[in-house]
């Protein structure tokens, strides 16, 4: 039992975390998060060079390990800086290209040449893979909609999953210009975008499963965990130095002890969020992952949101203003729950996993 | 006891009915009904037309062109507006500065003013917060120094909602040093045309400019301009803070959003199912409803408890707690609700974007504007102190 | 719109709420509320004598009005008191005789000659009428087992729902020693029982609808949610009190602002509390009955939990004994919600009436 | 980042597992598992047990005849203890005054009192609190006169746990008058069988007796029963109050009692339906498991932050709260979950009474019984205190 991290995460943290520092400031962020392609180029291309992407793919295919833990020391740090780059679409993606043995993908996208985005879900469906809509035909033309595709703007590689005879298959897109991608940012920054398919051509890729897919995802959740513990650990300490520093009625506003309270209740939701968010990471490639990996988006569903409407509440009006970085750490916390399924939606899937153990 | 309004009302109720649906622009119902931000050019023009019939000013005697409503007539005309989606209307000149200058102004004062606020020339904005000095007026710094006809006002407001469509503001400023941070304290009106005076946006949490920073210079402002006594006006400011607390559960706008919430529901599939009939959701949503039913209730006998009198300090510090609790689990149920749909910011761009549908648009953006409604107007921990007083006195 | 109470109704309060005074003591709730017939049988002879049944039961039978409202100025005195006698059982045996036409038995019971219990629900069924099990053959025979029989404890005329060819019939016991009655005191005080129904003999009554149960059970909801608010309100009054006179750390614990604003959240819940149930009250006998019933069943089930747990928890150890009065409020508040339908069982029926009122 | 035990903890963990399923008798886990009040006979009975194994003072160090264990040994035995339906130990003797007479205590009170712990001779309660110094042991006014080579203690104590049980009691009594409150205090041993000790019954909110209230008139105790120096009593207290936190956040009782309630869910049916497949129930079960999931860990990083120190304050603040807002958010699930078959209180009478099923029995005493676990050993009002102490001091 060791919950230290080893000297190699530790280092990783604190290279990534300062290089965020200088890259994801609340200047280059308004610059670049609400604009297409909705990031920061040439501090992405830095980030590349660093070697960052190598925590997401394993050792043999020129990456660092990219065991689940590795993946959630990267976004931990994602989520304290609040950087809104397009890491999320493109563990995803290189995850689903690493497992088909798209080797020589994964080096360009590792060399920073190329840059994948992942899409499953669509508009009406945003869990459950047996509904999807997308088919494929036998020559691999792709027809129907895709909706949620994070980082997709200006990507040059989308996966698409879409149903065949077989059941759900796996397709790669490479050139982008001949779907139709509808891009916007995200309400807290990043880009998005739907894929219109019709009758597009692609090639069929090898990890093709309904399995390995919900695999994939289970890995999303669990970055967008680790991503949520660094904002929530951020934003909470915000918090508790602006209460430290306010005054209010010829009072430190921190001296209200109702105040107070309220501090120590998300103190202690981040670090429940935290430790769930470890117990998946643990769990991640075992028998408890979906329990796990649901459990801890459930979870940080409820604990992220408490935080962050606490954090504007005991600001007043400034953790209402776009100027504040508190407040877009609200957001994002918020927003996050928008993500690979929310706090309802997790709750249910543990229902019906209890539901097949019983049967 | 009875729920029911007297015939009287029920007449009343029927009328304001009636000439919402003849008057009220659709475009206006459009855009209030989906959170979108409305223009200055909408608002003026829905008071133009409240002000053809002579419905504009709900608080104010008739004698001054208001409309002499009893306490409830008021409730039942701010609840069919908001049920009807009519946009809200400026309180600035309406509910706050009126009812001050007809209890405090002079009878030039009155004269000058009033019709300006009620034709439209005048958009009056608040100059009451500062930074540093937000739920704690006594505690203000912007001064007013006299010199000869004049005072020379020093200093920065903030929190200024929807100043930059104002021409004129009304402040409290520090007339006087004395020992408690009460006394010495004036109120006086600004033409924001005076030179020396800049005002700032500050964008919100979800992009809108709805409130902004204030900052004086050496702005001279004629001693006429006071309203009420030199250094009387936190007595001005308190009379004016419990005149702008009526409606403040919000009953209409909870219902309005609640309503939406269930029409989104039935139609938006997710997962295979509409979010009308997931457990989950559906089951928040009667839980709120329930909640919003209770609070319906509470308000009117709230109403009832001071139909002849002024609100009770109580009252309504618990309406505003629970009326900004409920209203904002509303929108939080409709924004996590919509799940994935609720993330794109599908209205910051032109061309090329993502097409939600129309429910999703504004969900999230809503949702987070209205973070302020437990923040502003006294923030909900200022009120539960209030409250506390109260109860814990002995 | 007027919510003050009529001249007859703040009589029938205060005659009441001082009779309750005197009669629903500690010692005296401590010395019959649990054991056989739990409940004191001088006392309600008095209550008899008194007239306050008449509150339950329609003019032209000899009452004073019947109406939701009568019911709820009783039923609000018996929370305020904390009367564990058997109102409820009392209250909807004599509706369903008095709506079968069973004009002697209802002046009998008046006159406090006879006391009626309802029983309708099962071991395994708490809210769905049409899932009942019990059955009755042609010639009046029945057979099945019914649960939560309120009052029934000593009472001497037992209403039993019971399925028939037609639907749901309801069928009268008055020779109750050909039952055997399973008897138990409440967690919180008073009688309850399971009926044991083994081919007994019994005599069809004429209200045998499901819908004139359902609406019978509203109008027990209804008097539960007034006793709710009743308690409530007493509740959080002795907590504010206690705050006051409790020092600790050498300072009045009411001056502590964290419990201030707790205590503030639980005088708004008592009001919305009050307000739900002048709502219900209002609408019964309406089209709004079933909703509004519910809405007010479900809510008072949150409120009245947040404010018996916080009463306890703002007493401290004091809240925990049975010698304080204020625990015994608070457990009845916590008991309230396993009657007749709890906060769940409500917020489905109410999510089951908007899919009725939408298709 | 690792998880798991060691392979040693392993071995350990198999072994306190072999070691239950052998020796843990079945009468007690019914008890335990059902949630009925254990006996005096059950308690020394399964002491005996352990003891028999030398398995009975996890925290004492072996030369007392203790077990030596890492933190985490006591916690795989705490943690197995409570999943197996083990009886809580007594904590008085093993938890609070054994590590201090360790510490604290004269060689002649080590040899007196430590073997009469574990053999089961002394069955020990505690003297802290007092009517109107619950939480704040400072304010405590029952005193000891020095009398010659005795001390005349008189006053009341109260919320003593178990006393009806105890031979022995240890107090905090107030040895001198000082300015500042804590200091004047001093920890001494007491025979409950000493001429003017009164212990009498508190019945709690659920009818159990489990608390009583201890009345000292004139009770001569000998001044070698101190513990500590005179008037450092404090210190002592503050040292005991240490060491019982550990286990505080109680995750095996939680994960045995939410076990009990999926088992029920799966069997109790409620108007055609299970619970288990009840959306509302199930999803508050499913949230509730995540959170204790979530606990679990969060005890685990405390426990490895701790392994070679003292529990740090503001960690076992944090884990009694939490850890009582499971439990009891469990215990709160399974009452209400059962719904109208919770009502009967079956077990207070004997025949001719309802016959429920078993689960249903204890579920609303036990949930009000345990309403005691945020208020008891510094409510968690005081746990918040203390952490917020740490977050802002600056």
């Amino acid at each position: 039992m060791n919950f230290e991290r080893s000297e190699d995460h530790a280092m990783l943290a604190d290279m990534f975390g300062r290089f965020l520092q200088e890259t994801s400031t609340p200047e280059r962020r308004n610059d670049t998060a609400w604009t297409a392609p909705f990031f920061d180029q040439t501090a992405w291309s830095e980030m590349v060079k660093l070697g960052i992407l190598g925590a997401f793919v394993s050792e043999d295919l020129g990456g660092l390990g990219g065991s689940a833990e590795d993946v959630s020391v990267v976004f931990e740090e994602i989520g304290r800086a609040l950087s809104t780059d397009p890491y999320l679409g493109t563990l995803m993606g290189l995850r689903l290209l690493a497992e088909s043995g798209e080797t020589d993908l994964v080096k360009q996208i590792m060399a920073g040449a190329r840059r994948p985005a992942f899409a499953v879900f669509e508009p009406e469906i945003s869990q459950d893979l047996s509904l999807i809509g997308t088919v494929a035909d036998e020559d691999g033309k792709l027809t129907g909609r895709k909706s949620s595709v994070y980082g997709a703007p200006g990507a040059d590689l989308l996966l698409i999953a879409a149903r065949n005879d077989q059941g759900l298959g796996l397709y790669l897109i490479e050139d982008v210009t001949s779907v139709q991608v509808l891009a916007a940012p995200m309400q807290d920054g990043g880009g998005i975008a739907d894929l219109l398919l019709e009758g597009t051509q692609a090639r069929p890729l090898k990890a093709a499963s309904e399995e390995r897919i919900e695999d994939v995802l289970d890995l999303g959740r669990i970055a967008l965990c680790a991503e949520a513990v660094g904002a929530m650990d951020a934003l909470v300490s915000m918090t508790t130095d602006y209460l430290k520093q306010r005054k209010q009625f010829g009072r430190n506003i921190a001296s209200f002890q109702a105040l107070q309270h309220r501090i120590v209740d998300m103190t202690m939701w981040v670090e429940q969020a935290r430790s769930i968010t470890i117990r998946a990471v643990a769990s991640y490639g075992t028998g408890d992952q979906r329990r796990h990996t649901s459990m801890a988006k459930n979870l940080i569903g409820r604990a992220a949101e408490l935080c962050a409407e606490e954090a504007i509440q005991l600001h007043g009006g400034i953790g209402m203003t776009w100027e504040y970085p508190g407040a877009h750490y609200a957001k994002r916390l918020i927003m996050l729950d928008h993500q690979l399924g929310g706090r309802h939606d997790h709750a249910m899937r543990l229902i019906a996993m209890k539901k097949e153990n019983a049967a | 006891m009875n729920l029911d309004y007297s015939d009287t009302e029920q007449a009343f109720q029927a009328e304001v009915r009636a000439f919402l649906a003849e008057n009220l622009p659709n475009d206006l119902v459009a855009k209030t009904s989906s959170g979108r931000e409305l223009t200055k050019e909408d608002i003026e023009r829905w008071h133009a037309i409240l002000n053809a019939r002579g419905w504009l000013a709900a608080t104010w005697p008739e004698e001054y062109g208001g409309t002499g409503w009893t306490v409830v007539e008021r409730h039942i005309f701010a609840e069919e507006c908001a049920l009807a989606g009519a946009p809200r209307l400026l309180s600035f000149g309406l509910a706050m500065l009126g009812p001050v200058l007809i209890r405090y102004g002079t009878d030039e004062q009155k004269a000058e003013y009033l019709p300006r606020i009620l034709d439209g020339r005048d958009w009056w904005c608040q100059g009451f917060s500062e930074p540093g000095a937000g739920s704690d007026l006594a505690s203000l710094k912007t001064r007013a120094e006299r010199d000869g006809d004049h005072y020379v006002i020093n200093g920065q407001k903030t929190w200024t909602t929807l100043g930059q469509h104002a021409n004129r503001i009304f402040c409290l400023v520090r007339t006087s040093q004395t020992a408690k941070p009460q006394e010495g304290i004036s109120f006086v009106l600004v033409d924001l045309d005076t030179p020396g005076i800049e005002m700032r946006p500050i964008r919100l949490i979800d992009g809108s400019h709805e409130v902004n920073e204030v900052f004086f210079t050496d702005v001279r402002v004629p001693v006429a301009n006071i309203v009420g006594a030199e250094n009387e006006g936190w007595t001005v400011a308190k009379y004016l803070l419990t005149h702008e607390r009526t409606n403040i559960a919000g009953v209409g706008f909870s219902a309005r959003d609640l309503d939406r919430y269930h029409q989104m529901a039935t139609d938006v599939r997710r997962d295979g199912v509409s979010l009308a009939e997931h457990p989950l959701y559906a089951a928040q949503a009667v839980e709120l409803e329930a909640d919003l039913e209770a609070l319906r209730v509470a308000n009117l006998r709230a109403l009832a408890r001071t139909r002849d009198s002024a609100a009770s300090g109580i009252d309504s510090s618990l309406m505003k707690i629970r009326g900004t609790q409920v209203r904002q689990g509303i929108l939080s149920l409709y924004r996590s609700a919509l799940g994935h749909a609720a993330a794109p910011d599908a209205e910051s761009l032109s061309d090329n974007q993502i097409a939600l549908p129309p429910e999703a648009t504004r969900a999230a953006p809503v949702y987070f504007n209205n973070r302020k409604l437990s923040i502003y107007g006294g923030s909900n921990e200022i009120q539960r102190n209030i409250v506390a007083k109260t109860l814990f006195r002995d």
